[in-house]
């Protein structure tokens, strides 16, 4: 079982994502973007941060690269991919996943826990989940509202939003490419978790996905 | 700042003969009193900075605290108050970029940062712009660098309306056999990596030593924009740097020269550095400008020509610009070359430090307490909790990501100091938290600065931490102004007594001089940030209560 | 011929622009002023070409190339050609 | 009357502006392109004047009172003047 974390100039979240996955029981390898290569990972994990230094805007630069188009392939494929956050921006800007995420209403960036409902279960990050289930993660960003174009399924919403997103939304999915503003890998370890590890089913069902 | 007259005359006599255009700039650059510490060494040398734990104390890029067996942490402070009081949203952003750089030299990753914010009432339009433009600095950077700020203080007082007061403090760990080992030798080389040099520095730590009076707009060369993107792949490169170089460097005041004079005094070898050969942006610079210009987000290796190969893969991997600079050498001396030419040449004995420069004292006598009325006490409790410099502090760290990294135990505002998970050992945690008041260092500098500390101490000890270290920013006006002076040397002996009396050493700081608007200084201002060990973060006590619980108070 | 192109990238009118309205209100508001603003991206772009509108129009093929706004929310425009 | 006033709020000419450096590099480079880009803010005011000059000089004039650039480090610049 190979889940690559992609990095990026930039990438600041690629080693949270390997903590993650290690306390979920599985090893990721840490993929900078110029190595990454369709047809050899199982799964990918989008890592969070500021590619390129959210400039232009966030996640334009990034999903400029061949890595996205490897990335792409992968995804017709049926690999999972995860897009946390910048992400979960660039799978936008790449065109994997619909709508676009534009800079917060109210402005400027935000860093908090919120609680998040997972709304659809249907893919190989939410399965472990209840649906309707409540949980906590933190979000830390600047450009999360979410604007749709067109159809789209939300997979997560916030309870309270945050950001201005359309319907609440924080994260879409379309088949096996999942991307969320809020961050499943800083709510597993429980020292710095808020109220329950919330991001923890996320991986674990990555893995027994990969594992089925 | 041009050299003293005394100055000049002891390096004419020492060369026999005029320093060069190029030896003028590097001894006006070195010896300027941002980097040299001339008016202040003598006094901060009585600071305690010993303990059996203490690996590294202070001297150096960063100091090095064993945490853990085979553990270190490593922490230091910056103050950045001219350039943020020229350009807030820059000047924050590169004082929190120049010190992340400093833990980067010793190998660690960077895993917190502080920030203690002392701002002009928010009311005032000027104070506000200043305030919300720092705050945004600091935001952009940390975040982008993913580097969580922890925690800090901030505090509103009319001295500070033009002239902020902006200190950004940075935690780091590292592996003992991470840190680079040092031990250079004759023909190992020296290479500058990160932004191409350019003019927008130059000036900058002789900038710092001077005061504010309007906006000046020919201060310019000492504004720099900040470039996180290029931070961040410094932070990237040096986390597998270990194994390809020796030692480290961060390019800050007083930029190449500095840290060439640095360089061949720390090992005690000469140095050959060919000008020409570092990697400009501004094509049009010549000798004296390299040398001295300050262009941030860039980092000083020195690696073996064997390792050369395994140094230069990395550069290219994350992107980074480099060049080849200098090589260490067997003669003492330190000889600047451009085009092939020597433009200087020095004796090893003459770059190190610059003449101590004490100046005269005289103590003031703070002006009598106003009259404090006796309000009802309804009245009292509304006007206490909603000064600025009570309130709740939310609106400002949540601009700030204090959860990336994944250790954040006690997050702003759950606690009275920042816990920090050592993962790599564990339930282990660091808690660390930076306190100042200027209004008690007003009116006693000794006692204010002893009472900065121990406040620090108390944080970080109710939170169940164990205070293991200290570091402080002193900042004061100008050092020829005698009462300025004397609340320099009164805070550093007030540190020194609470140092001694609570067995916490004091491995690292910062002296801002200076700090003065149109001739007037602004409240002398004193932080320490106190470092301590937590055993067990799953024990951590969380300012969480509730109905029923009891509220004791301890103390005098 | 060199032109600097200025191109604006902004939010279609759709959008709302908060970051606009701050400064509306935090800023001008607490001046007295009553003013709208709308918040953009100004690029400028240095073009090679033979007349100021073949720069304009190649700085948009870039720009659309290049995706300099995302079509999803952005609309781009050319304020201004500047021969160089 | 009404008028739409678009404000450039960039670097002065002599300082750094990474952005522009990494979109030109970094995003038009990879496509083939050779393109010098500044980034900066783009502010619309809707200023009432008499004249296109008066809606320009108002804007900057409130401009420079907000501080919608720091005078240390940028140059706000008119681009643009459209009655509305
Ligand atoms: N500028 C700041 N940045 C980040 N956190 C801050 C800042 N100012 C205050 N805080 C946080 O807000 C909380 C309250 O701080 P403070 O008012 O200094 O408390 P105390 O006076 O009890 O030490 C702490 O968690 C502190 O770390």
């Amino acid at each position: 079982m190979r889940i690559a974390v992609l990095k990026f100039p930039g990438t600041n979240g690629d080693y949270d994502v390997l903590r993650a996955l290690e306390l979920a029981g599985a090893r990721g390898e840490l993929v900078w973007y110029r190595d990454y290569a369709a047809g050899k990972y199982d799964a990918v994990v989008l890592a969070g941060g500021f590619s390129y230094g959210d400039r232009l805007r966030a996640g334009a630069i990034a999903a400029a690269t061949k890595a996205m188009d490897h990335v792409r392939e992968d995804a017709e494929r049926g690999v999972p991919v995860l897009g946390i956050c910048n992400g979960f921006q660039i799978l936008t800007e790449a065109g994997l996943l619909p709508g676009a995420l534009i800079p917060n209403d109210p402005p400027g960036f935000i860093s908090r826990w919120v609680a998040v409902r997972v709304v659809d279960t249907r893919t190989p990050f939410t399965y472990l989940y209840e649906e309707g289930e409540v949980v906590y993660m933190p979000i830390a960003h600047g450009e999360g509202r979410y604007v749709p174009a067109g159809e789209y399924k939300a997979a997560f919403k916030y309870v309270d939003n945050p950001n201005g997103s359309y319907d609440n939304v924080a994260g879409v999915y379309e088949k096996n490419v999942l991307g969320l503003m809020p961050h499943p890998e800083r709510a597993v370890d429980p020292h710095v978790s808020r109220r329950g590890a919330g991001g923890l089913k996320l991986w674990l069902g990555l893995i027994s996905w990969l594992r089925r | 700042m041009a050299l003293s007259p005394g100055e000049l005359e002891l390096i004419r006599s020492a060369l026999g003969r005029e320093p060069t255009e190029v030896e003028y700039a590097l001894f006006r650059s070195h010896w300027s009193e941002h980097c040299s510490y001339k008016s202040t060494r003598m006094w901060l040398r009585r600071l305690p900075s010993k303990a059996p734990w203490v690996v590294r104390g202070p001297g150096t890029d960063a100091p090095l605290v064993e945490i853990a067996e085979g553990l270190y942490a490593t922490f230091k402070i910056e103050s950045h108050n001219h350039p943020s009081a020229v350009d807030p949203y820059n000047g924050a952003a590169t004082g929190v970029g120049g010190i992340i750089r400093d833990i980067l030299t010793v190998g660690a990753r960077p895993i917190a940062l502080l920030v203690n914010l002392h701002f002009g009432p928010p009311s005032h339009p000027h104070a506000r712009w200043i305030a919300v433009n720092v705050i945004r600095g600091i935001s952009d950077y940390g975040n982008r660098v993913g580097v969580p700020v922890v925690g800090g203080e901030t505090w509103f007082h009319e001295d500070f309306t033009y002239t902020p007061i902006v200190l950004a403090t940075c935690v780091g760990i590292v592996e003992k056999d991470g840190v680079p080992p040092g031990g250079a030798e004759p023909g190992d080389l020296i290479i500058v990596a990160g932004l191409g040099a350019d003019k927008s520095g130059l000036g900058g730590s002789a900038f710092a030593s001077k005061t504010l009076s309007e906006e000046a707009e020919e201060d310019l060369g000492a504004v720099q924009v900040a470039d996180p993107l290029m931070g961040k792949k410094l932070i990237d490169l040096v986390r597998e740097a270990r194994s390809c170089v020796k030692f480290i460097k961060d390019l800050g005041g007083g930029g190449l020269a500095t840290a060439l004079a640095e360089l061949a005094e720390w090992f005690q070898l000469g140095v050959v550095a060919e000008l020409d050969k570092i990697h400009m942006a501004d094509r049009e610079m010549g000798p004296a400008e390299v040398l001295t210009s300050e262009t941030q987000e860039r980092m000083v290796f020195v690696t073996s020509p064997s390792k050369l190969e395994c140094l230069e893969r990395l550069l290219e991997k994350f992107e980074v610009p480099y060049s080849i600079v200098g090589r260490f050498t067997a003669e003492g001396r330190v000889v600047l070359k451009w085009r092939g030419e020597v433009v200087g040449d020095l004796p090893l004995s003459l770059v190190a430090k610059a003449p101590e420069t004490p100046w005269p004292q005289e103590p003031y006598a703070p002006p009598p307490l106003p009259h404090v009325p006796e309000p009802p006490i309804e009245k009292a409790i509304d006007a206490v909790l909603s000064s600025p410099n009570v309130a709740f502090k939310q609106a400002i760290y949540e601009r700030f990501d204090f959860d990336v990294g994944v250790r954040t135990v006690l997050k702003p505002g759950e606690g009275d100091a920042a816990v920090l998970k050592i993962y790599e050992r564990g339930n282990l945690g660091l808690a660390v938290k930076g306190d100042a008041n200027p209004r008690f260092t007003y009116l006693n500098p000794r006692l204010g600065a002893a009472n900065a500390f121990i406040k620090a101490y108390r944080n970080v000890a109710v939170v169940g931490g164990r205070p293991l270290a200290a570091v402080d920013s002193i900042n004061v006006g100008s050092p020829s102004r005698p009462s300025a002076y004397w609340q320099f040397v009164e805070a550093v002996e007030g540190l020194r007594e609470a140092a001694e009396a609570l067995g916490v050493p004091i491995v690292g700081g910062k002296v801002s001089l200076y700090n003065e608007y149109k001739g007037k200084p602004v409240a002398p201002t004193v932080a320490v940030v106190v470092l301590g060990v937590v055993e067990d973060v799953s024990k951590v006590n969380k300012a969480v209560w509730k109905e029923g619980d009891g509220v004791y108070v301890w103390g005098v | 011929m060199k032109y600097a192109v200025y191109l604006n990238v902004t939010y279609k009118p759709s959008i709302r622009d908060p970051e606009g309205e701050t400064i509306s209100k935090d800023l001008l508001g607490r001046l007295g002023y009553s003013v709208e603003v709308r918040a953009g991206k100004c690029l400028v772009l240095v073009i090679d070409a033979q007349s100021p509108e073949e720069a304009a129009s190649n700085a948009l093929k870039i720009a659309k190339e290049a995706r300099l706004g995302n079509p999803n929310v952005h609309v781009v425009e050319v304020l201004k050609v500047a021969p160089l």
